[in-house]
């Protein structure tokens, strides 16, 4: 074991794919001469050779689109797309070639790439650099959704993404760059689909993932001081989303907080509490929340970016609600 | 033919035949879709064969080529066998994409088609991963993408041009210009003396030839293509022609001047080619016997496909993704 | 009054809107000759000019991302993009311009601009050319939604679009646009953000919008022969939508069922059931559900393409599993 | 300067003044992200002032101009106040945006200024709708759309080209040449000839000129924009300079040889203007006023700011859009 950045992570997680198979390579703007926007392709282009490690012209469409075409031709693609708000500029190819293609070519071919967009505020990056987009990658049919919110999820999940055959959209949030982490370096891939409950608790479920992970888990520390047992899951993959751990932990606690950075309205926390209420309509003591970002762009200014943060207040409020009025007395069986 | 030895009259009477074989099959499907049993989008090539029969004359079974919503032709010369697109045709077992793709996704892998496209130019841009992916596994393929007069305006387009002449991807760029894109007249809409000039403006070698001189196309497409077989990079052939329908099958192309279509109608490439092979000695008899062998193997290819059996209901659920498909949610 | 087609009706709200303000304009690709891909511009460009009804070659991004431009400089333009998929091709001037621009400007401009969509399946258009892409356009904060089910409501709520000093997403369905209805030509604009009680009833709410008003009014009537009274709400503007209707509705009869052909998976769907479950959770009398396409692109052959339409049939039977058992009982105050 | 008489020392002397507030206002912009009063992505247009300076000089008040991610010369240079840019910058009441947009979305529509942007080459798109405008609303106006070399391989640059000069647009193209987009040398991900040879393949008539020279900047600029006014459609000066700083005002550029920073440092367009307006007669001491009073005026500005009170917290849920907006939630 060993303690590494989230951007160190993904870059020996990287290399160790590139070592172990040579069809593996990556494209992407300026990843050679600094190594990526964080670092996470730092050293590669020097050990791989700039054929296997890509610097491209600023040319969105291509990067994606090329990128299907090499991977339904024998090679497995890493593509950079640097901000996820530039993801738009690839919209096209991400949504009608990358997630189609296995399906509308009736299953003769796969596309195993993965798409990786850095998302989410940080210190004024305002409207066009300060998106998160996941909401629109579960919807499509045909992509696999990974959002890691540690370094050692990121190492492992960056695997096991590169080894699956079907385009993996790969969301690594920019405010987790620099933090740190334990990660053994010599693990494998961990499993697509599989949540982790990152805390026991008995009176209410929050589910969350990526940068939010963090914020939660204060909450969680808060509301303890309070006697309120939180269970925190990181969901990590957003599709396939592990229903198994969520349908358990509210079936246990009868409470659901879903808390994520991105805008709320339409977001995927409504996927989750959508799916909560129908399926385990009986079990819900009371309604499903979510805490979410207001739907407005994100703002530059310090005080008004604040406002479009989910914070562990906010979090603990939302939990603290849901809870019958007297906190203070026994929950657990309410 | 602008230089060296003519072509063999063999491998004229070749192109000739699959010239033929196009044209019937986009005849038919033309008819499949009035009578309802192909649906959706049809585009007939009826008109434009000598383009991807010329081309694809030049290439191995092992190369590549990416089409686009006009696709039928370029799958046909590839090798892609008329029986299975008449199944995907008709959206039936059997079919190059189990009935899942229809007309404008047919591909065919085994074959080096690596699909039609619903997106004006995105094929471009599959081809041109491609022809990375050759050249990343070190691979002795080239890689041919053909597209429409109206992509020459689209933004991915450029940015192919430029990756694949920085990167020199071996890769053959192919603009078909018919006049039209869908009701619009494309020099209406396109600045400047167009593609060629635009390829050009990336150092990218090209050649202009009359599309519906069969002849014509093949000569160019061998020059080209052995250049990029060489190592020569990207190249980039543009080729005047004319469809004689409806941009779709369903359309009956009112915005053209009937004059217009007449005088295209005159230069057909089929009655060209035609005419140079019985200069060349070539029986009228043989010919009209090959149109015959073709009719006849197209409506085979249509009576297999209309007595396939409709695909289970399951397949609309079978390979979306292997973690995470419908049967998961 | 007079009986038109959707496209009809379409047609005439863009004249009579051109009429009205020198300063809307249209474009698009093949507006001109034939009028559009349905007829929806036929004639208008003899009638306004080349200039109005501008003819534009293959260029989502500019035909998109110069629509802005001129929005924000005083026209009003009207954007076709044709099918919806194409849509994906103008993502990032849709989202990372039209969308925020007032905003990240600090409100010192507007973009009043309407973005029209053909969405939907109809007749094996397969994979690039049937999706449905609401849900995204509802995720962005900036834009209105809307998606007519009638050719009264397109004539109405297309007026109302163009009127809007913020940019309007208009999702026209392909399936309906040579389907007929009454329509008051001398009609003004119908107000955005107000959905139609189309049928009331009393045992469960139905809320769909767009094509699926059809099949859900199929249900409703197959369920009143069970006994069952389904009232059916159709939302028609998707963002802001209705709370006022839906929730007054689901509060009159405890039960939700909303229904539409688009992914279900992370669909708009999700959105409303999330809303409802987090704001009426005392009045639900049953579990929330939704009745939408399966995570699956669309396939071309007939019997897959039926397989992600959303029948009568599914929302009848969705209905019915959420009514206690014997349905020919008495159900009201249940 | 290739034609026609010298501008007047008067005009030049407005270019030096303008060139040297740039220059202080992102020296001063940097020093505010490294001290944190700034915050997130500044771009410093140290070191390319005179392309700014030299185009605007041909602009009117009334005319647009669209800039992109390095944008704060270009709205000094069209006449936003300094002040409201500082205020922007450290995102406070009275800034431009209301501090809502920061540095890549500084805009003044009172003074034609459309905006910086955030993506490549966005603001393009943005001008080429402005001149559609101008043009369907029968105004006198031009439209000037400055962007990168890095934005030359971005596809909607080429839509814009091709859409300017079909629809024959009141739209000036300027590419600011600084070698490098981010941390890449642009000239190794770009084919052929470049930029020029790109727009001349769409008919659209150029100039290139030394980008550090404001005199060929101003007269190239001046045979441009009048042949613009005059109808003539779209014209593109394509301009090569280099900037002083990193990328980003935090990035070191190391990426980059000394001696390239060195020898384009040597090439100052303020130093080099200096030099020629002494030459003609100007006191030393005059332009030295000029630097200490500009210097001041921008110290006043960032002074301004840092007293300016941040926006009032319920400002991040107003201007989203009037129905549907955050409130209605
Ligand atoms: C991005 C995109 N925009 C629009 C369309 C709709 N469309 C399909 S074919 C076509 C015309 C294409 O013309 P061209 O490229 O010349 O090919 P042709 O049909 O003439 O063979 C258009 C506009 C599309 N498929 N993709
Ligand atoms: C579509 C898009 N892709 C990538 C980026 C990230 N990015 C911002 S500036 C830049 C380099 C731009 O270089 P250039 O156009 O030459 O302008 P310069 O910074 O040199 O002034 C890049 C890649 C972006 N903003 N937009
Ligand atoms: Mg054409
Ligand atoms: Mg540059």
């Amino acid at each position: 074991m060993g303690v590494m950045t989230y951007a160190e992570a993904a870059r020996l997680s990287l290399e160790q794919e590139m070592d172990r198979d040579p069809r593996v390579w990556a494209l992407g703007e300026d990843l050679g001469p600094e190594g990526g926007v964080a670092g996470q392709y730092r050293g590669l282009q020097q050990k791989f050779g700039p054929e296997r490690i890509l610097d491209t012209p600023i040319s969105e469409s291509m990067i994606m689109g090329s990128a299907v075409g090499a991977a339904i031709c024998g090679t497995r693609p890493v593509v950079e797309l640097r901000y996820a708000d530039f993801g738009f500029c690839a919209a096209d190819e991400i949504v009608n070639q990358a997630a189609k293609i296995r399906y509308m070519l009736g299953g003769q071919v796969r596309a195993p790439l993965v798409i990786r967009q850095s998302v989410g505020m940080r210190n004024g990056m305002a409207a066009q650099h300060s998106q998160n987009n996941e909401a629109l990658w579960v919807h499509v049919p045909g992509l696999v959704v990974i959002a890691p919110g540690t370094p050692a999820d990121t190492h492992g999940l960056l695997k096991a993404a590169i080894r699956c055959d079907d385009p993996v959209v790969f969301l690594e949030h920019k405010e987790l760059w620099a933090t740190s982490g334990e990660v053994d370096p010599q693990a494998g891939p961990l499993p697509i689909g599989v949540a982790r409950l990152v805390r026991p608790g008995a009176d209410a479920t929050l589910v969350t993932w990526s940068s939010t992970l963090g914020r939660a888990l204060e909450a969680a520390d808060a509301l303890a001081q309070s006697g309120i047992s939180l269970e925190v899951v990181d969901l990590r993959t957003l599709w396939p989303w592990d229903r198994d751990t969520v349908f358990a932990s509210v079936r246990k606690t009868g409470r659901l907080v879903v808390a994520h950075e991105s805008v709320r309205v339409g977001g995927f926390g409504a996927e989750l509490v959508a799916e909560v209420a129908q399926t385990m309509f009986p079990a819900l003591k009371a309604a499903p929340v979510r805490v979410a970002s207001p739907r407005a762009p994100v703002p530059y200014a310090k005080p008004l970016e604040d406002m479009c943060r989910v914070s562990a207040d906010m979090i603990a409020a939302a939990v603290r609600e849901m809870l019958p009025a007297d906190p203070s007395g026994p929950l657990a069986g309410t | 033919m602008t230089d060296k030895a003519l072509p063999t009259t063999a491998r004229v009477l070749e192109m000739h035949r699959m010239m033929c074989t196009i044209r019937e099959f986009d005849e038919q499907a033309g008819q499949a879709l009035d009578s309802g049993l192909a649906r959706g989008s049809v585009h007939q090539y009826v008109g434009e064969e000598a383009i991807a029969t010329g081309v694809c004359a030049n290439l191995a079974a092992t190369d590549y080529i990416a089409s686009y919503h006009r696709g039928h032709g370029h799958s046909i010369a590839k090798g892609v066998d008329p029986v299975g697109m008449a199944k995907e045709l008709l959206g039936r077992t059997g079919g190059v994409c189990g009935g899942k793709g229809g007309s404008m996704h047919i591909a065919d892998f085994s074959r080096g088609m690596l699909g039609a496209n619903g997106v004006v130019p995105d094929g471009v841009s599959l081809a041109v991963g491609a022809a990375q992916a050759v050249k990343l596994l070190r691979q002795d393929r080239i890689v041919a993408a053909f597209f429409g007069d109206g992509a020459l305006n689209r933004g991915p387009l450029f940015e192919a041009l430029n990756w694949a002449r920085v990167y020199q991807l071996p890769l053959l760029f192919i603009c078909e210009d018919n006049l039209y894109s869908a009701t619009q007249r494309t020099g209406a809409v396109t600045a400047g003396p167009g593609g060629v000039a635009r390829a050009q403006s990336f150092d990218i070698v090209t050649e202009t030839v009359d599309g519906n001189d069969v002849l014509a196309v093949d000569a160019a497409a061998a020059r080209l293509t052995a250049r990029i077989r060489d190592g020569g990079g990207p190249a980039y052939l543009y080729a005047t022609t004319y469809r004689w329908y409806g941009h779709l099958a369903f359309d009956k192309g009112l915005y053209r001047d009937p004059a217009e279509v007449k005088s295209w109608r005159e230069r057909d490439c089929i009655a060209r080619i035609e005419a140079w092979l019985i200069g060349r000695g070539v029986d009228k008899a043989a010919l009209a016997a090959t149109r015959e062998a073709v009719k006849r193997a197209i409506d085979a290819a249509y009576e297999a496909a209309r007595a396939a059996p409709f695909p289970d209901k399951h397949h609309a659920f079978t390979d979306v993704q292997d973690i995470g498909g419908p049967a998961w949610a």
